[in-house]
Formats: C-alpha cells, structure tokens, sequence
C-alpha cells in the first residue's frame, strides 16, 4: 500500500480559472440583459461591456469527440470558453457581436441546435437509466432524446408562454426534480421475490423500515429467511428494490409512466409548487415513448394556446382551474387523481369555489 | 316563593354596561322562582372559585331516547332548589321565524313548568328551554309537542338542524332552503330521537356560498346554494352604481376582489364577467346587490365532514356533490338519497365517537364517494395528487369510466 | 306506563305560520337589498314590496319577561312578527317605513342595542359555560356580557372594513365555531386524575380510545382500577373530561384563555378559512375577563386602520402578511405558533416569499 | 480494439431525428473501445427486454470512502467487455465555468483510462465520468486529482454541490454565488469523502428567488439570494420601456401579476413599488430587466429540508434564516456555523435513512430550530397554528424572549 497516492482534497474548484475573461471582468457587476433571439442572451455590465451567450443543446451523454467538437467551436468563436447550464446546454460567451450568427450558423451546421433560452422548452433533466442506473424502470438517454427530437421546433424558439422545463425520471425514486411536466415511472405490480437471493443479498431489517407502508416483513420461505410483502398495503413504489434487488419491482408491462405537470421551484409570482398526476398507465415503449409523447404534446399545445404570456404551467392551471385543464387535454379524471394521505385533506374542495 | 337571594357580588358586575344582562334576567327570574335564587348562587360560586360544578345523567321523555340535556349539581347541598336544572332542547321552525303569538305561548308554559330561562338560540339552532327538573320535563315536552313542536337532538344522533333566513327575505337565496331544511331531516327523526350512530351527525342549509350557516365547518352536510349558468348583470344598475360611487371605488372594491380576476370593469363603465372562471363566490354580488344576481340556473353544492376540533382538529367539509338542481320532488329525493347513504355508510363504517370528516379523513374521500356511490369529479379537489405513493394498476378502468361519462 | 302520551313527531316545525305575511308574499322573489342605516336591512321584492328589518343584540339566555317584552314591542310594530338570526340578534320586520325611527327609538329605550348588521361587530356566538355545561372552564354568558359592553360601540355602528364575527368557547371543544376573532379555552396543565372515583364512573376503553395522542393508560392505582397519564405526551386538551369527569382538567389558574384570528366560513372572496393562533397564556379573568378583551379591541383597533373596506379579518391578513400582524397588534411571536401536526408541513414557509 | 458490433435495431432508430443522438455517440466510441461495442449491446438488450442489468457493489479510491458508482453487469456472460461499467462523479468548478483547454485534458485522461463517455453534469452536478474497469479507477482519479479536480458525493454524505451562474452573468445575482458555494462545501470535505451521515445531505446555491438551481426543492440547504431594502426602480427605463410595450402590456404582464399586488402603474407611466409588501418574487424584475432590480442590501434566505420521493413524497425546504447579509467574513463564517449546526443535528438525529426534511417533519420545525440554535420567527410560516392540539405551559417565558429580541 505505500505505494498508494493520498488524495487531495481540494473540493470545489475555483471557477475563474475556467470563467470568460469578460465574465471574470465584470463579476458581480451585472446591469441588465436581454434576449435577441432564441438561444441569445445579451447581458450588460455596470461597465458598459457587452456578451452575448449562444446557447445550444447536447445529449448530456457525450463521446469524447462531441466534447472535443463543442472544444473547437468555443476556441474559434468563443475565446475557448464555455459555461454548462443546471440542463446541460452548453453556452458559448461571446464578446464580439459579429461572432454571433456565424456561430449559430456553425453549431447548426454540427448539429447542436440554438435555442433553449427565455420562454422556450428547454433541454429535459436527464437521468441514468438503463445506461448506468442499477435500479431503472425505464431509460432516460432514449427518453430524452426522443422527447426533445419531437419538442426541438418548441426548444429553438421561444413561442411558449413562459419558459417550460421537463423532468423525467427512471424510477420512483425520482432523481428528475419537479417540473412544468415531469414524466415517471409508475409501477403497478408489487415486487416479485426472489426468495433464493434474499438471505445473501439483503438486510432484512433495513428494508422492512425502508418500505414507506411497512408492507414488508421478514418470514421464512422454502427454509430460508426471506421477506413477504403484504400485497393489500403495497403501493409498488419500489423503494425495497435498491437495498434489496431480488425485490423484483421492475416489469416490462406492469412498470408504467405517468405523467405530472405543475411543478415550480421559482418564487416567480406564486410560491414554488408541486407538480400533480395528470395521466398514468401510459405504456413504456422504447424506443420512442410515442404514447408519453403524444400526452406531452398535446398538454403543450393547449397550454400554449391558452396561457398568458409569462403564466408557467402552474400559473396557468392556477388561473383557468383544474377541471377545465382535464377539459381541454382530454385526459381523463379517476380516482388516482385525488391524494390519500392523512395531510392530503388539504387539497380537498373544502369551499363552493366552483367553475361551471 | 321569594327566597333570599344570594350575595353576587361578581355577577353583580355584570348588571352594568350597554349590552343587555343576562344577570338582571336571572335576577328578574329569582324573583318568583327559587330555583334560579340557587342558580344565582351557584353561578356567583362558579364566579368565585373559576370552576363549573354541573354533571350529567339521564333524563329524557317517554318514546324517545335524546333531547334532553341532563344538569345535576355537584354543590345541590349549598343549592338545593337548583339541584337539577336540565334543558329541553326544541326544534325550531326552519329559518327560524316566530310570530309573538307563538313566543307567548312558549312562554307560558315555560313560566309553568320551568325556570323561564330560554335561549334563542343553541348554537345548533334549538331553543333552549333551560333549567328544569326532571319531575317536570314530560309536561313541559307534552305542551310544546302539541303546541306543533318536537325535541331535538343530542347524544350521537342526527342533530337539529339551522337554515338561513333564505328564500324569506334574502335575494341570494339558490333554493328553498326551509323546503330542504324540512324535508330533509324530518326524514331522520329518528335517527334523531333514538341515538344509534356512532357520532353527532349536522345538517346544515345556506341559500348561497355567503353561508350565513357557516355550514362548511358546522355541518357533517352542508347543503349551499349556488347557480351553473351566468351571472345575471343589471348593466343599467351597473351604470348607475358606477354613476353614484365611481370607477376607482368598483376597481377597489369589485373587481380586483374577484378571486380568480373574472369580472371586469369596461370603458363604457359596464362590467363583463368570464362566466366560466366565476367560482361564485358572491363577493361582487354583496357589494352590487342591486346590479348583480346569481344567475337563473341554480341549485346546490353539497359538502361532508365540517365539524369542530375534538380528535384531529377542525375540519372544512368537502365537496361531494358539485352542482344538483333542488326545485322538483325527484331532485329533493335524490338529496335525501345522498343524505340517506351517508348516513348508513356513516353508521356502519364510523368508529365510535367519530365524526364523517374525521371517517373520511381516515377512510379516504374515495371509499367515501364509492361506499355512497358518488362518482370522483375534479371539482371535489383543490387540485391533484402530488405523491405518487399509490397504487394506480386499474387505471384502464378508471379512465374508462370517465370517458364514458363524459361521452353519457 | 300506560297513561304515558308518546310523542308526535313532528320534526322542524312548517316556518310559513310563522313568518311575517311581507315575507310570506314574497317568498323566493326578493330582488335586492340595501342598509339604510346600522341595524336595519330594507328589502326590496320583485313585486316592488319593501320591509325594513331592525335588529336588535339580545342576552340570548333571556328571562321570560325579556322575551314578553320583545313580544310587545313586536306587537307595536311589527305585526306581531319577529325572526332570530344565527347569532341571537333579534328582528323585526317594519312594512311602514315610519315606524322604524320610533321602533329604534323604542328598542334603545328598552335597552336593546340596534345594530349587528353589514359592517359592525355583531353578537358574539354564545355558548353554556358554567351556567349549564358539564364541562366548561369558563363562563360563556359572562363573557359574552363582558365584551359586548366593550364592543357596543362597534355594534351599533358600521365602521368596520367588513363584518366582524367573533366566537367564544368555554372549553377546548369548541362548541363555537370559526370566527374572525375567537376566543377559547387553553388548558396548561394535564388532568388531575381522582382516582377514587375512575373505577365507578368512567369506562376505561372509551376514555383511553378518546385520548388524541394516546397519552392515557389504564392502570391500578392504590389497588382500584384506574387510568394514567402520561404527562410528557399530554397535549392537555381536555378531551378525556367528558367521557371521565375525574380526570380534572379545569384549573382555575392553569385553564387559560387563547385568542384565535381570521377564521371565516363564507366563500366570499377566498376559500373558507380557519383562525390562527395569535394569542395564548391569558388569565381566566371573572367577572370581566379584562385582559382578553384588551387584546380583542387592540386588534379590532388594528383591523379597522389598516384593512380595506370589504376585507374580513381574514383577507386583511393575507394581504399584509402574519409578521406584520404581529408587528402592528404588539402580539408576541412564539413557538407555540408554529404547527406541529404531521400535514402542518403545509405551512411552513417553502419559498423566498418574505416581507421585510 | 475494433470488435464487432452489435446488431442495435431499436437503439438505432434514435440516430434519426433532430437533437443530437447519444446512440451515434456511443457508436462512433464503439470504434475504438470495446467496452463501447457491449455497452451498446447490454443497452440494446434493455430496450428490447425493458429492463436493466446493472448491480452496485464496492469500488473506490485510496483515502475516500465515496464518489464512484460502481456498476456490474449482469448480463456480462453475453456481454464481457462491460461486465464492469463505473462511474467517477467529479465535482465541477462553481458556476460550471470551463476553459475549452481543460476540458480537453478531461477528454484525454477519459480516453486513456475511461469509455470515453462524459456528461455535464448529473443532475446534482457531477461531471459523470461513465463506464471505467476497475482496475482503471485509481489511475484516472490520480489524474483528474492532480488537474485540480476532486470526487463528488455519494452514498451517506455531504453531496456535489451546484451553484448558479450568478455573479459571473446575472444581473440579478445578491450574493456571490461562487464564493459561498465554495466556501460552505469546502468545509464539509470530510463529510463528502467518508460518508458516515444517516443519509445523504445537499447544498445549493441560487443568486436570486428564481432558484435557477431549483435549491428550494432538490437541496437538503437552500441559500438563495434576496434583498431587504427597497426594489431598485429606474423611472426613466420604466418610462421607456411603457412607451415601447404600451401601458396595457405593463398592466397585464407586470402589475396583475404581482403576487401581492404591490406594484402598480402611475398615470405618469411610473411605477410605484409597496415595498413593504413586496415579497421578493422576482416577476417584475425578470419581465423589466433593464428597470427593475433587486434593492442594494442583499443577502441571503436559507430554508432546510427540501428533497425528493422517497419515504413520505416530495418535500420543499422550509426558511430557518429569513434574512441574512453575507459579505463579509463573518457572514459567511456565520452561515458555515449553521451549516455545521445542522450537519450535527442531523448526524445526531436523523434516522438511518432519512432526509432533513423528513426529520424536520417528524420532530417539529421548532425542535429543529431549536437543535441548530436558531430562533422562531414569524416569516418562517405561512400562517399560524390551527389546531390546539399544544400544550402551551410556557407561554410566558416564550412571549418574554420575544419581547427581549424586539426590544434588544
Ligand atoms: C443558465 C441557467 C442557470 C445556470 O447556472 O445553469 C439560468 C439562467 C437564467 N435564468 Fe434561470 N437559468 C437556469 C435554470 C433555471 C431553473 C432550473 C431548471 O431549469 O431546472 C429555474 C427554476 C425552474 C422552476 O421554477 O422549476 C429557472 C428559473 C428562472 C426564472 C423563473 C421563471 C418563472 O417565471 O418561473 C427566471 C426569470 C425569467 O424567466 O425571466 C430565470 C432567468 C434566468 C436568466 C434570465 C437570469 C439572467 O438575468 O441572466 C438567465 C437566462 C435564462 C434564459 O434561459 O433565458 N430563471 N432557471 C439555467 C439554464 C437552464 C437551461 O439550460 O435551460
Ligand atoms: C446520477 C444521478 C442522475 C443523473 O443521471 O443525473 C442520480 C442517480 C442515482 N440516484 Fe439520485 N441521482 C442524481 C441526482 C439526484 C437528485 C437531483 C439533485 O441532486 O438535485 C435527486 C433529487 C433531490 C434529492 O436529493 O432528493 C436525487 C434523488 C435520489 C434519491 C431519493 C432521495 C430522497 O431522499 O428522496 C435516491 C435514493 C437514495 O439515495 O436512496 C437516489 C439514488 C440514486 C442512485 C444512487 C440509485 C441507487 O440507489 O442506486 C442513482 C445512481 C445512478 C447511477 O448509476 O449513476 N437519488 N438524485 C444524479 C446524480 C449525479 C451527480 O452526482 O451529479
Ligand atoms: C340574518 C343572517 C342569516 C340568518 O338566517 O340568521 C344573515 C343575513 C344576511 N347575511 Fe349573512 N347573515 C347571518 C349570519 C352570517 C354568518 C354566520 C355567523 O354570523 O355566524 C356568515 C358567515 C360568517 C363567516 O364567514 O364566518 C355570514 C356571511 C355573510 C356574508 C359574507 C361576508 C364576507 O364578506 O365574508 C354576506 C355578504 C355581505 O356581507 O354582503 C352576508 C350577507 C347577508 C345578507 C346581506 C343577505 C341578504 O341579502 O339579505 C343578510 C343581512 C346581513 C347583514 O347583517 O347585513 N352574510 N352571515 C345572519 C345574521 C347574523 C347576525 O345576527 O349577525
Ligand atoms: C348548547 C351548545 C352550546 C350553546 O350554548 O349554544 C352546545 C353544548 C354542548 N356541546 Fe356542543 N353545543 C352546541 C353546539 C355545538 C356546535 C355548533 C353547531 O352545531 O353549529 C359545535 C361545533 C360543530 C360540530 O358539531 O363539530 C359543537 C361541538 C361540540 C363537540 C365537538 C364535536 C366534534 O366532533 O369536534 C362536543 C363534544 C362531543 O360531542 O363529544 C360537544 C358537546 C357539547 C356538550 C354536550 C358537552 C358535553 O359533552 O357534555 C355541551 C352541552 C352543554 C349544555 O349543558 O347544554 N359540542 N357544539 C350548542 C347546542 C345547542 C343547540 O342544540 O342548539
Ligand atoms: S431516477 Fe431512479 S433509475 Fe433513474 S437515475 Fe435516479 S435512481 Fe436511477
Ligand atoms: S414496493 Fe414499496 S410499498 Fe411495496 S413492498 Fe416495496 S417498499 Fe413497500
Ligand atoms: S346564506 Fe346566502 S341566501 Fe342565506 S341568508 Fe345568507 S346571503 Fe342570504
Ligand atoms: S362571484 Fe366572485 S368569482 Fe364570480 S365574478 Fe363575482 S367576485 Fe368574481
Ligand atoms: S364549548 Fe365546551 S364548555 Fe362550552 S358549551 Fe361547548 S362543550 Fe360546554
Ligand atoms: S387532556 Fe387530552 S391529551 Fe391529556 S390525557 Fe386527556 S385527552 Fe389525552
Ligand atoms: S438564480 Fe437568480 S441570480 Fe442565479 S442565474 Fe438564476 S436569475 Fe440569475
Ligand atoms: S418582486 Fe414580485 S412581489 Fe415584489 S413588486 Fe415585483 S412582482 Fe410584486
């Protein structure tokens, strides 16, 4: 082991090495920006400087020589600097408004589409998947990309009412955040059990106190600890899976995708909010999720012709009420719909506050 | 008669001010009567020590089970002529109207067989006939049962019910709310005067959502009118309210009060309404209540589970029905249908001492609406669910349902 | 039993018999109102009728010949009709204009306020209290008396932003409902059990399942049976005195008084809305309870600067926020104001929403 | 190198289409590395099976108990060159700022030990170095190390932290993102490399109340930037800019909009800002860019507890510090002290298993603060308790306490 190199445990990296000599300039000296086309930012220092940030949309998920290509068109138009967004757009700083347009010209031409910005649908938040992840119901890398090659007209334009932002995840544990729409995994059917795995595989205590309904407990089957699930209680959401993988959650027909909308973690007029289950039982096809797409295009369109301007997607269901919102989506209300739990009374209509 | 009255010297304090006394009432009462002398006295030792010093019992009238509220004193040794002093609570006519004729009658048979103590009313709506023994309470009952009037409820029972003054005298009244008042829980007599459910179960009806009954949380059902079409606009009273008050004072006062922003004052100083995004909350008609009305559709929402704080804390009740039409007989039967698997699904599925909204909050609003076989609509929720901790295998059939509904 | 007369049941009486003849006529066809004055409503039917309703505040627990002198005065003046609001105002229904200013006139003389209507501060919700509860820690009549004499001012004029209706309640029960201001028992301390008498009185099952926190056990003590309270869990609500009147829970020194704001039933505007918490520790005061009310007319007074017209107390601080609630009452903030249930993380603070 | 190729018929049909393709990617990997060729093949085998094969197990780096996500396949048999797949989670610069210079070692590094497959960033903003052997993880480390990089989070630990563009390009930035992001997580290094929490614990930082790092709900510590004095408001822009929109466009998009109605359009196509009701939402600001901004005392709101799904749904966090400057030393030496009072706290009471929030939820927002020192505070809540379920013995040292810090 002397051999072994102790790490150093530097943390954070200072970001102004990395940061556009302009950005570094004029820190914290910010005067106002605006937007003169989709996927341009224009902001204004105090001192009169002036960036202009091309913005364009990657897979998240890149080979080296996407991340080598983005290199060399940040070198030739953007003094080889870059900045990643919290949605893996990648922006390009540029100083020289000359530079503009043919750096647009330049990532279309490499297939990186321009836009994402203001009241656009920007690039979805990706997850692990059935690339990476040990726990997925679903994939996230083909999601997204079938979703966004259907919403790239709404991401290199800026025609929404406000801007949209779509989260999936690939399982229940739900490491996509709240979104205007998020698309998840809903499973239907308790775990199977592999009851020849459990007593190598799992810590029984530690799963019986993970499952949320105390739904599990250890018993002994075929002569060997094991667990069983109380089928009643169960609401398949899947949290024994991970500590206990022969806790089988995941099905090829039984795991479905429902789809929430609502979400909102800005203070932006109202509170931050929850998004809320509009439709479920939606079939997980690869490898084009056609039927979550279409239940997805379909909520945009409506919201695009019916919001106002600057109305986020909770805005809007805020303001039109949420019956009309299953009117003009033509989802159906079920029983689903309406929570459960004991602090759940507090989204009851406990008023004659009705729409007609 | 004409015992010494007690010293009282702290309810003595209470003979002054403006507000009417109850204090010279009972004073007026000991006069002629010894048992509110005792009642004076006991009260005043209430005053003193900060305690109350009644217990409970049983005491009722011949074929009923409820109704009477039962007062035995725990200091009868100081007070012995109060000693028993219980209530007879009596329904009154819905909306409660009087003529005198009728009040002077009350009155006299109270001055014979009571205390002459009488509350109008309960906070549930009864008189309260108040200070009686127990020797004396089917006489007393006797006289107000011929005299057209019945016991109300007490005990885990349908109790008495309020309405509002509605249809009498109120231009917002949706309903007739005396007709339903009536209707409806007389078909519970008795549920009301044989105690058998787990719980309390109210009854309460408002013409309109100012509900003036406050039945959203007083009542385990609360039955409030309300209308499915458009607002009706008086845009000449509009014109002339603007005339009289001012656009700044309707900007103020009207429409940027409006909940949901729906109603809009024009150039031309009339008011467009979005009808649609009208959630009838009756703020713009209060303050218009020449130019605006409900509108000419109307009918009620129906709500369960208000109640006060014992257990899990007060509670709101929570739309089951949204809109139902109340004019024709078929309509005040379905009504009492709703109210009449309630309360069965109420009595078999309750716990003991709990109320609907505590069952519901229990149970779920969606055992509930099934078991009284009430179909789920997104007007019973503020908006939808936000954990996905459910299991939704079924949906299918759900979606199903909804679409032929819709499709119906 | 056989000279025993079973009962008719009769149930809610029919009103129409009586119901003043104006109102009979016109039954279902009013077409608006105004308030020509405080204390009295004029109707105005479609058939072109009006009446002229004067309400009048009464004691509710009224001696008989308070009763026979309203009759009288109803007789004079009012056809020998009367009706009784919610909140044991009484009216009187005048189909001659002239004779309101003398009835008003007449009613004052005799002692009744006229007032309670639109705008004012109108009779308080009464309860039992120790004239005839079984379990009150404090009076309701004196209560009542107490801060109507204080609030007269407020009843018989128009003067606040909106209708002000206050409740009380004599013990935590609450047999007053929701009010703008509501002023209620708050026990300190857990019940003092006497144990001698448990065994006799109480069923032990019923009074231990009535416990909401499940602090009460049942127990053998000096050889009885008995129950126990476990202090550390006890909420002191009182809910076990009912079902178990030795289990003590009045004191005359640690049942306090708590004032509770903004709760409200009518649709109007919001959503019905329950009070909140903003006063607590008040001492039990008879015969006039002089501290509680102090702190009722501080906020009346603070209400009625700051709030527009037509805001219940409700709308009013919504629109100004809880902190400077507590800034312009004086009212001190505590950790008793903040919830603890489990659906009370609905409200908490989750934004960036704050007034300074 | 150059093995074969799988057959990729579903995998392939996500080549087409607009948005760039991670499938062409991994292809053109496939070249030259055959880890890629059975990656594509195991993910071939997901997307026709709809399940996945990846299983956890141990992997690390000398000296670090966490940042590697270890991956075994399950399908190696069928797929051997992928039979182990990891991942390096490295923390990005603050603000994820690069040059293109780094970013270029970063790819040859990747391509000397790793797959050569890298994403910007995970979601809780880990550069994510996927699919590395084993044996291959110490050297790749050792290099990304050397460069000036670290390893993430992982398991029960302080996490990978994010923090917003902020002071480096938005105008709308109150404090120094970067700064403080670097500051606070930096010292909890330990808490990140060995993970010995109950669970895991976040940090993130945003510069303003638009919560660009969606802070208030993906993060155990939300700081996000505020002000506390008046709105800064330029007539003039505010001129120009009523001009060119018109004054309809400013009522409808500005003024309506306000959550508290505190803004509002003078007849001199002026704005006037209440601002003591103004509650810091940003809407204004973010439609008036150029006219508005956040007032010049800026600091920051801290809220704990927010998180996602698992156990009891969805949670945001809740505000312990409802105002706080942070520029100087000591302001930030003051938060780190918070930081750490609750990094304790949690360590000391938290459950196995369980979040901030949840234990927030389960002991009470008071408790809570009361573990990490803070006091209560009205702008903590919404609106005040409900329910009466309390015992309230105490109130009088409470209200006293109150009263010394108003006075103080
Ligand atoms: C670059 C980025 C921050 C970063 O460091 O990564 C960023 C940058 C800006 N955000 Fe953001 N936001 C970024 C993610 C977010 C997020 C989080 C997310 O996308 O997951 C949110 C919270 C979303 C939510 O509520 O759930 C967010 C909520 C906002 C808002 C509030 C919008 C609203 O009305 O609710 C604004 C204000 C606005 O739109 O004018 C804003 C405004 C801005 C401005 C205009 C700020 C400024 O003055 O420079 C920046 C340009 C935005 C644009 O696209 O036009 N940013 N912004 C992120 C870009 C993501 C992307 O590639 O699409
Ligand atoms: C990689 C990543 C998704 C992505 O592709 O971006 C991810 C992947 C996993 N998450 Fe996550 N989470 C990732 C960001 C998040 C976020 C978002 C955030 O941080 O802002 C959340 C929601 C916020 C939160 O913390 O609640 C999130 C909530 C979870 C949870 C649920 C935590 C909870 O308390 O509800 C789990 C389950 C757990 O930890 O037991 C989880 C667990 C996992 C595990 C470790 C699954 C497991 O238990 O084995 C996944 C490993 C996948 C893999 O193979 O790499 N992940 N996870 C993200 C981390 C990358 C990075 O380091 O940058
Ligand atoms: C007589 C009575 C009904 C009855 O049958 O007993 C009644 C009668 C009227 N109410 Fe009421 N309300 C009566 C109790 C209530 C109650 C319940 C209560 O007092 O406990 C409420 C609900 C209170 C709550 O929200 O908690 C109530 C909420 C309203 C409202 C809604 C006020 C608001 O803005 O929130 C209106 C509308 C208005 O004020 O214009 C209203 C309006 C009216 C009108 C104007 C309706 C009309 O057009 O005739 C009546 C005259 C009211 C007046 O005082 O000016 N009435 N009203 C009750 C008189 C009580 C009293 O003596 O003071
Ligand atoms: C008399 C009255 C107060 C008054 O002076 O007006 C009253 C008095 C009592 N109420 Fe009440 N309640 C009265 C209206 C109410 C109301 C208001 C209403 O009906 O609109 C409520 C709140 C609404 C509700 O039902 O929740 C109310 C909620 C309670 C409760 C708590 C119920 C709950 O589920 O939270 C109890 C406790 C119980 O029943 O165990 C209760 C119990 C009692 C008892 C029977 C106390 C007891 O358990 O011994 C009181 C008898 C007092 C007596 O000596 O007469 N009383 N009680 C009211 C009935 C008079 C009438 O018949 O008209
Ligand atoms: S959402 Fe689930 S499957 Fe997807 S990356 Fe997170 S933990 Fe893995
Ligand atoms: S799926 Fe969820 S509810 Fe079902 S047993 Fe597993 S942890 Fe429990
Ligand atoms: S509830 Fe409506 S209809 Fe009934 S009295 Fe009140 S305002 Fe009139
Ligand atoms: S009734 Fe209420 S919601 Fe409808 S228009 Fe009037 S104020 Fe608006
Ligand atoms: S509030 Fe309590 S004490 Fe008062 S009448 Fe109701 S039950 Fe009795
Ligand atoms: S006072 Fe309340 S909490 Fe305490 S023992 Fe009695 S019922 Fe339980
Ligand atoms: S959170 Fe605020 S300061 Fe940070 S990038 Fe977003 S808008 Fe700018
Ligand atoms: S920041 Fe928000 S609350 Fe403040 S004035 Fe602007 S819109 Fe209103």
């Amino acid at each position: 082991m002397a051999e072994m190199r102790p790490p150093i445990e530097s943390g954070v990296p200072d970001p102004f090495q990395y940061m556009h000599p302009m950005l570094r300039r004029n820190y914290g000296q910010w005067k106002w920006h605006d937007r003169p086309r989709p996927g341009v930012l224009h902001h204004v220092a105090e001192s009169g400087e002036e960036v202009w940030s091309v913005r364009a949309g990657t897979q998240r998920q890149m080979d080296l020589y996407t991340v080598r290509k983005l290199c060399d068109i940040g070198d030739e138009y953007a003094e080889g600097f870059v900045h990643f967004t919290i949605r893996s757009n990648i922006e390009f700083m540029v100083t020289d408004k000359s530079k503009v347009d043919p750096l647009i010209a330049k990532l279309q031409a490499e297939g990186f589409p321009v836009g994402g910005t203001g009241n656009s649908v920007t690039m979805i938040a990706h997850t692990q998947g059935w690339l990476h992840c040990d726990i997925p119901g679903t994939d996230a890398s083909g999601v997204v990309k079938s979703l966004m090659d259907e919403l790239h007209a709404e991401f290199i334009r800026e025609e929404m009412p406000n801007r949209v932002h779509i989260t999936t995840s690939c399982c229940q544990i739900n490491c996509g955040g709240q979104g205007d729409i998020a698309i998840n995994i809903q499973h239907t059917k308790p775990p199977k059990i592999n009851h020849d795995l459990v007593g190598n595989v799992c810590e029984r205590p530690t799963v019986v106190a993970r499952c949320p309904v105390a739904a599990i407990r250890p018993a002994v089957v075929n002569g060997k600890p094991s667990l069983e699930v109380d089928e009643k209680k169960c609401i398949c959401c899947g949290a024994c899976y991970p500590p206990c993988p022969p806790m089988q959650i995941n099905d090829p027909e039984h795991s479905k995708l429902s789809i929430w909308v609502g979400g909102k973690n800005s203070n932006a007029r109202g509170k931050p909010q929850f998004h809320k289950l509009v439709a479920a039982g939606i079939p997980n096809n690869p490898p084009r999720w056609t039927e979550a797409a279409a239940i997805v295009k379909k909520i945009l369109h409506v919201y695009k012709k019916d919001a106002k301007d600057w109305e986020r997607m909770a805005d809007w269901v805020e303001r039109i009420g949420w019956p009309r919102f299953f009117e003009l989506t033509e989802l159906p209300f079920t029983k689903f719909h309406i929570d459960n739990w004991r602090g759940a009374r507090n989204t009851l209509n406990a008023s004659t506050h009705i729409r007609f | 008669m004409a015992k010494q009255i007690h010293d009282t010297p702290m309810l003595d304090q209470l003979e002054s001010g403006p507000w009417p006394s109850f204090v010279t009432g009972l004073k007026r009462l000991a006069k002629d009567n010894d048992m509110m002398v005792d009642l004076l006295g006991q009260l005043e030792h209430s005053y003193e020590t900060r305690k109350g010093f009644w217990k409970g019992g049983t005491v009722g009238v011949f074929g009923y089970g409820g109704g009477i509220i039962p007062r035995f004193s725990e200091v009868a040794s100081k007070f012995p002529d109060s000693a028993e002093f219980h209530t007879l609570r009596i329904q009154p006519p819905a909306g409660m109207h009087y003529s005198t004729a009728v009040l002077r009658q009350m009155c006299d048979v109270w001055e014979k067989h009571g205390s002459g103590l009488v509350a109008f009313h309960g906070q549930s709506g009864d008189i309260m006939f108040q200070g009686i023994r127990t020797d004396k309470v089917q006489a007393a009952f006797d006289e107000f049962n011929e005299m057209g009037f019945d016991l109300g409820g007490a005990g885990p029972a349908v109790r008495t019910s309020m309405s509002c003054i509605g249809h009498a005298r109120c231009e917002q009244s949706c309903y007739d709310t005396a007709r339903a008042h009536r209707d409806i829980v007389n078909t519970f007599m008795d549920d009301m005067h044989r105690p058998a459910l787990p719980y309390k179960f109210k009854f309460k009806f408002s013409g309109c959502p100012n509900d003036c009954m406050n039945s959203v949380q007083r009542a385990d059902m609360a039955v409030i009118g309300t209308w499915c079409d458009d607002m009706q606009v008086d845009q000449a009273e509009v014109k002339a309210f603007v005339a009289s008050r001012g656009r700044q004072y309707v900007l103020d006062n009207v429409t940027t009060r409006c909940p949901t922003k729906c109603i809009r004052l024009k150039d031309d100083d009339t008011l467009d309404v979005d009808n649609r995004n009208c959630v009838r909350c009756m703020h713009c008609i209060n303050v218009m209540t020449k130019a605006l009305k409900p509108g000419k559709d109307r009918g009620v929402t129906v709500l369960i589970g208000g109640k006060r704080t014992l257990k899990i804390g007060d509670l709101f009740g929570t739309v089951v029905v949204p809109f139902m039409k109340l004019e024709s007989q078929e309509d005040m039967d379905r009504l009492r249908e709703i109210a009449q698997n309630t309360i069965d699904f109420f009595a078999e599925n309750a716990l003991e001492h709990e109320r609907t909204g505590e069952m519901i909050d229990r149970i779920g609003l969606v055992n509930f609406l099934e078991g009284i076989g009430l179909e789920v609509d997104p007007r019973m929720i503020d908006y939808p669910r936000v954990s996905s901790y459910v299991r939704m295998d079924g949906w299918d059939e759900e979606a199903a349902k909804w679409n032929e509904r819709k499709a119906g």
